[in-house]
């Protein structure tokens, strides 16, 4: 399924990455996508299950939560797991595209990684 | 410290060019006999001055910062080099705080005064304060359209003003009373503006007149040091002047300061028949008492104009095109910058130059009128020493005159004027006169007692711009802070604040907590942003 | 002179001493000895670079894709990258040429007054245009890229031609102020945002903003005379008589600002 | 003991009428908060980096101030970022340590409202305190931005909900939302306008040249808003990372500013961006004043140059071309592209930090500092550009980033 990608802030986004980035608080809350119950049911996904999103630049998978959003778009809270989908092309201005990707995303039987193990594989691959 | 064999220009101590001594001792300057420190400087051949004192810049605050933020295209063009001694920085029309401190020193000017600061904005004008190195610096409050001065000037509850008066000059550390087109800062907060001196302030039923009176009574009855310092209503607009000299008029017999008075001085009926009203102004201040006025001298090239008078500087942006920055400020002020560009063969901005040197030279008594660009209204202030060498040539006035528009001749009484300043007069409407219209007896003399900041010049006479644009010392409270015009030292002046000190009443605290935005007991700026405080009493 | 380059890093080289006007009239000591930065550290040329005296008033140089400033305000002379080029590459020139036989980065020909910069690759971002808060961009000179450009080519154009064969990014002439700017292969989207005057020439159909008005179709007399002009140039710009001849429709925007620049859709 | 007035060190709001409670130096309760920021408050000390870490290993702070001090002295491009997190007396340090390394030194504003600045470069910007729009507005507008969830504090305390001096409360005021998504803020508005995504510009323009007199082809949505601009009497646009992230970037707010200086011609109107953290817009001030420019700046000249896309935080990471970094208050292996940070983890990176981060896990050095305006004092900026101070409300051991900032000075000078 094809979906534009929104990111930006959330209530509890801010409130768990003040008791810290590595806490589960910030797990549940950030690696998280919300999907319009329509296009979930298309999907056949409910609460709680996971999705792999892919763009051209990376892919996450991430919890699926019911919203308000239109069909034709997905949110991510800002964090690691938005982060690994953009680019960092800025075009001259220093702001790479933080909204507004193109994404592909389909149900997954894939673990959501943790902080750790997101920070583990992209490090170890770099060696 | 002996500053040996200079020729001394220090006016206010009736000293013009004598050959003599000075005595430095513990950052003051001293009688032979108290001197211990016996380092000599040989200044045989130099000219010898108190350190300048600039009476009107803008150096510091939230206006001057968003005006860097605005221009990257006008930093890019003079950078400044790290040195030993030195921060980096970048220059022209808003130059980092660093490079002001620099500039001014290596001009000789020792104290530097910024002219409008809001008062929420306070801390911010003190905490760039503490990042100008060298000089001796402090805030004028910005007043003129403050919601309690307009309220109990309507409520004609003078004494309630008064206490305001002093407790904002206490809460913001500031040290005069800036009052800027009274009313119209306020008007324009609905897109308004006040037109004459008897316009009414929208929602307060005051006029810029009533405003002007009760700021300068509160300041000569609280004993300010310094005068009300007035940017005028209408600034900016042909046939001004008129507005300009009922003001100084009108205010008598109060001490009063008009600001950047070139920008008040215009004569004519539009921009077509656009006139120097100059030498008008020029005879209202010789004939009036308790008045003091700097110039806004008008420098050719590129300025950035930023005033608290945001009208003026929305009717700038669409008379210029420029990009536009304006900044309200709740319950206070206002703030607008456009960039600027005064061209040489544009017939008002020719006039406008001449405007500035008619009333430098057609003022008699130079103790009343006072060298300034208006930093970096008019242009920026480290092109002082070429307007005082067109004060003191007439034949490089001539020169320059030949250059710009040719309507200037017919326009302005500058090319009929043969007065040329002696570097007296020059020393007088740099420091001896600012440093008295200030209040500041430490300053802009070099008697017994004042604060050892002198400047000693390589003064040649064929080249009065380049004698005065790099002095050859600049000393700082005794210290040596500029060598051949360049900063060899490291060095933080003081921050001058009054010994004001007031409360608000129960009523006023309810208000302020009503409609400020801030608490009231995070509005006072802190002693953490005067690490060098000068406290100066008020009698 | 010959330079090639001793590069292995990422390292950016800051090297505006690359010029012809700098070079000329110095011996080759006096130009190995001239002053760049890598990174943060002085060097001399010849720290960076081995130097070889070919006997060539041109100054060619190897591959430099970190070395920025190649050029900047030159006046006069010709310039040879046998490869890619950094960021700002003929930055404020005003005459001479220069040549790139690969890609450049972004910032080429910035602010230029004067001069030719040949582009055999892609161009990066802001080609042509101006640094930020100035209030113009390029003006006067001739830009040919015959591969792809970034986004905000030409933006604040005042003066000159800058000339892309292929796709353009976006807002391609954003807040021109005069000029031409001539496109072959798919313009971006937002061409000419804030436009006020000026010509954008285009062989592709372009998303257009709503802010510009459909005119006429015609064949512009001054396009003829200028595309004649431009087929002139050695830089084998791909000119047809049918451009020359055909009809282009035009319109005209952006209207949010004073709408006076032009967008030409070439027809047939 | 009771703590009041005390400013949040969280979002750009700055609210400063926080009462905390600390008992034995421990924070217990918080008031008038939001809940990030009784978070902050009351988590403050969890998650807390123990100890000063160079290569994964304890080490004396001395020892891992000695350590990062050589690291940066000896790198060709070092890189410092973050700043908008902490006091404007370390930004001014970092700012010094950066000319004295000959470094790059670049702000979280790059990754938020940088296009903000670059609008603002091109157009100028009409604004105010955010007192004015409690005292005046009538017309309040939301756009690509969502207090409700970001700056939670900011309705009432700024511009819906609150008697003014010329406006009674909430029904004195129209509030619009304009966004791609009924966010929580939407609910509060009296109209909301949704928009597609990446078309802000293209309405901006339109609205633009309907008020010139071009009236064609405007949805009516928008015909309808830009005329309640038009007939306001104190109109405000309040916007965030919809316009500066999207399509268009800082064209969209270039747009945006334009807008609101047309409109200027009819009514008085303002434009303020949300600003995000509590002291970015403190971090843009002191680059300002000490540089000339707000954010993107490099020293490796010995002056201060800037260029965003050239000298910003992301590009110079993409490009791989810095060979150390030092980040200071900020985490950018959370916030940047994943294509950006693995370069940090590839070089010498230091982390000045009070919490353990997705930085200091692969950071070479981490130095544990108090956390500003909670253990430190200090200057922040207001999103309006009032600055207030900071408090020190917790006693700690651990040095302020102030404090670090100017022993590496000091090292660096040596």
């Amino acid at each position: 399924m094809k979906i534009v990608l929104l990111s930006g802030r959330t209530t509890k986004q801010g409130v768990a990455a003040e008791i810290g980035k590595t806490s589960d608080d910030y797990l549940q809350n950030v690696a998280v996508i919300q999907l319009n119950p329509a296009l979930m049911d298309q999907m056949g996904v409910k609460d709680g299950d996971r999705i792999e999103v892919k763009t051209l630049h990376g892919s996450a998978v991430v919890m699926c939560h019911k919203s308000d959003i239109e069909e034709n778009m997905g949110f991510i809270p800002y964090g690691p797991w938005a982060n690994l989908l953009i680019g960092s092309e800025t075009q001259g201005t220093g702001m790479p595209d933080s909204k507004g990707t193109e994404a592909e995303i389909e149900k997954t039987d894939k673990n959501v990684e943790s902080v750790d193990e997101l920070l583990t594989r992209i490090v170890e691959g770099r060696k | 410290m002996i500053i040996r064999n200079g020729t001394v220009h220090d006016p206010a101590n009736n000293i013009n060019g004598e050959k003599m001594d000075i005595f430095v001792e513990k950052g003051k300057i001293v009688d032979e006999s108290d001197l211990k420190d016996t380092r000599e400087i040989d200044a045989s051949g130099l000219l010898v001055m108190p350190g300048g004192v600039e009476i009107h810049t803008h150096i510091a605050g939230s206006k001057v910062n968003i005006a860097r933020i605005m221009r990257p295209e006008d930093h890019r063009k003079d950078v400044v080099k790290k040195t030993q001694y030195r921060r980096s920085g970048t220059g022209y029309t808003v130059p980092t705080t660093f490079t002001i401190g620099y500039r001014y020193a290596e001009m000789g000017y020792t104290t530097v005064w910024e002219a409008a600061t809001p008062p929420l904005g306070a801390r911010h004008s003190h905490e760039e304060l503490m990042d100008i190195p060298l000089v001796d610096k402090g805030i004028f409050t910005l007043m003129g359209s403050n919601y309690f001065v307009l309220k109990y000037t309507e409520e004609g509850e003078f004494e309630k003003l008064k206490n305001f008066v002093a407790w904002l000059l206490y809460a913001t550390r500031g040290y005069a009373v800036k009052i800027v087109n009274p009313g119209g800062v306020e008007n324009w907060k609905w897109g308004k503006n006040v037109n004459s001196l008897d316009d009414t302030v929208q929602n307060f039923n005051v006029t810029p007149r009533e405003i002007l009176k009760n700021l300068a009574r509160a300041a000569d009855e609280l004993h300010l040091p310094h005068s009300i310092h007035i940017h005028c209503n209408n600034l900016g607009s042909p046939g001004n002047y008129a507005i300009t000299k009922e003001t100084i008029e009108m205010l008598a017999p109060y001490r009063r300061h008009i600001t950047h008075i070139q920008f008040n001085s215009y004569a004519g009926e539009d921009w077509a028949t656009f006139t120097s009203g100059g030498s008008d102004i020029a005879a209202v201040l010789n004939k009036s008492k308790n008045v003091t006025c700097d110039v806004g001298q008008v420098i050719f090239g590129d300025a950035t104009t930023m005033t608290a008078d945001g009208p003026w500087q929305h009717t700038l942006f669409k008379l210029s095109g420029n990009k536009w920055a304006n900044s309200d400020v709740e319950m206070e002020t206002g703030a607008g910058i456009v960039p600027y560009k005064f061209k040489k063969k544009n017939v008002v901005n020719a006039i406008q130059w001449s405007i500035g040197l008619e009333v430098l030279l057609l003022t008699k008594d130079p103790y009343k009128v006072f060298l300034t660009t208006d930093h970096p209204n008019a242009g920026p202030f480290y092109f002082y020493p070429h307007v005082m060498e067109l004060l003191m040539s007439k034949k490089k006035r001539e020169e320059m005159i030949e250059k710009v528009h040719p309507l200037v001749k017919e326009r302005s009484a500058l090319s009929s004027i043969d007065r040329e300043y002696t570097l007296s007069d020059i020393a007088v409407v740099t420091r001896a006169g600012t440093a008295q219209a200030l209040g500041m007896t430490a300053k802009g003399h070099l008697g017994a007692g004042a604060d050892a900041d002198i400047s000693i010049y390589n003064f040649d006479e064929e080249n009065i711009q380049k004698s005065f644009q790099k002095a050859a010392y600049t000393i700082k409270d005794g210290v040596i802070v500029v060598k051949d015009g360049n900063v060899v030292a490291d060095y933080m002046g003081r921050t001058y604040i009054l010994d004001v000190k007031a409360d608000l009443s129960e009523e006023e605290k309810r208000i302020f907590s009503k409609y400020y935005t801030v608490q009231l007991a995070n509005y006072p700026v802190e002693d953490a942003y005067l690490p060098r405080k000068e406290v100066v009493t008020c009698a | 002179m010959f330079l090639n380059p001793l590069l292995k890093t990422a390292i950016p080289v800051t090297a505006p001493c690359i010029a012809p006007d700098c070079f000329s009239g110095k011996s080759v000591k006096e130009i190995k000895a001239l002053t760049v930065y890598y990174g943060n550290k002085e060097k001399h040329l010849q720290d960076l670079f081995d130097i070889k005296d070919d006997g060539q008033d041109v100054i060619t140089l190897g591959s430099v894709p970190t070395v920025k400033y190649i050029g900047k305000g030159m006046t006069a002379g010709s310039i040879v990258v046998k490869g890619d080029a950094g960021m700002h590459l003929g930055a404020e020139m005003k005459g001479g040429r220069i040549t790139v036989e690969g890609s450049v980065s972004d910032w080429a020909g910035a602010e230029m007054k004067g001069g030719e910069i040949f582009i055999a690759g892609n161009a990066g971002h802001c080609l042509g245009g101006a640094y930020r808060g100035s209030k113009s961009g390029m003006n006067k000179g001739l830009i040919v890229v015959k591969g792809n450009a970034g986004t905000e080519v030409g933006g604040l154009m005042k003066k000159g031609i800058i000339v892309v064969e292929g796709t353009l990014g976006d807002a391609a002439g954003c807040n021109m102020k005069g000029g031409t700017l001539i496109c072959y292969g798919r313009p971006g989207d937002r061409l000419g945002a804030f436009m006020q005057r000026g010509s954008i020439v285009l062989y592709e159909s372009p998303y257009l903003l709503p802010t510009f008005t459909y005119n006429a179709v015609y064949n512009p007399t001054w396009l003829r005379v200028f595309l004649r002009e431009l087929a002139k140039t050695p830089y084998k710009i791909p000119i047809t008589q049918g451009h020359i001849e055909g009809a282009y429709r035009r319109y005209n925007g952006d209207i949010s600002e004073l709408g006076k620049g032009e967008i030409l859709v070439f027809q047939g | 003991m009771i703590h009041e007035n005390v400013v949040c060190p969280f979002c750009g709001c700055l609210c400063d009428d926080i009462v905390v409670t600390t008992e034995d130096n421990q924070i217990t309760d918080v008031k008038n908060a939001c809940a990030i920021s009784k978070s902050k408050f009351l988590n403050h000390h969890v998650n807390m980096l123990e100890s000063a870490l160079v290569d994964g290993k304890e080490v004396s702070m001395d020892e891992a101030v000695d350590r990062a001090t050589e690291i940066l002295s000896s790198a060709d491009n070092p890189l410092i970022y973050g700043l908008s997190s902490t006091e404007c007396e370390a930004q001014r340090h970092a700012i010094h340590l950066a000319e004295l390394l000959g470094a790059t030194i670049d702000q979280t504003a790059s990754v938020c409202h940088g296009p903000t600045i670059l609008g603002t470069q091109d157009a100028g910007c009409v604004k105010c305190t955010l007192g004015e729009v409690k005292n005046r507005a009538d017309l309040i507008i939301y756009w690509g931005c969502n207090p409700a969830e970001a700056h939670i504090r900011h309705f009432r305390r700024y511009s819906v909900f609150p008697e003014g001096l010329f406006r009674k409360g909430r029904n004195e005021r129209e509030v619009v939302v304009v966004d791609v998504r009924a966010t929580a803020s939407a609910r509060i508005a009296t109209t909301f306008v949704k928009t597609e995504p990446g078309t802000d510009f293209e309405n901006i323009s339109l609205m633009r040249a309907y008020l010139k007199g071009k009236r064609d082809s405007l949805p009516d949505e928008l015909r309808d808003l830009v005329e309640k601009m038009k007939t306001c009497t104190f109109g405000i646009i309040f916007f965030g990372l919809g316009l500066t992230m999207s399509k268009g970037k800082h064209l969209n707010v270039d747009a945006a500013l334009r807008l609101v200086r047309d409109l200027n011609e009819f009514t008085k109107f303002s434009i303020t961006p949300m600003r995000g953290h509590y002291n970015v817009t403190g971090a843009g001030s002191t680059m300002a004043w000490v540089t000339g420019y707000p954010f993107s700046v490099n020293f490796a000249l010995g002056y201060p140059l800037s260029n965003p896309g050239e000298f910003s935080a992301v590009d110079v990471l993409a490009r791989k071309e810095c060979d150390a970094a030092l980040i200071i208050a900020s985490d950018p292996a959370a916030n940047f592209p994943a294509e950006a940070w693995k370069h940090l983890a590839d070089i010498p990176t230091i982390v000045m930090d009070p919490k353990v981060s997705l930085t200091t896990r692969i950071a070479k050095v981490s130095i544990p500092v108090a956390t500003a305006g909670i253990e430190a004092e200090g200057t922040a900026y207001r999103m309006d550009g009032i600055p207030l101070r900071l408090k020190k409300i917790v006693q700690t051991s651990r040095p302020s980033d102030a404090a670090v900032l100017t022993k590496m000075i000091e090292k660096v000078r040596a």
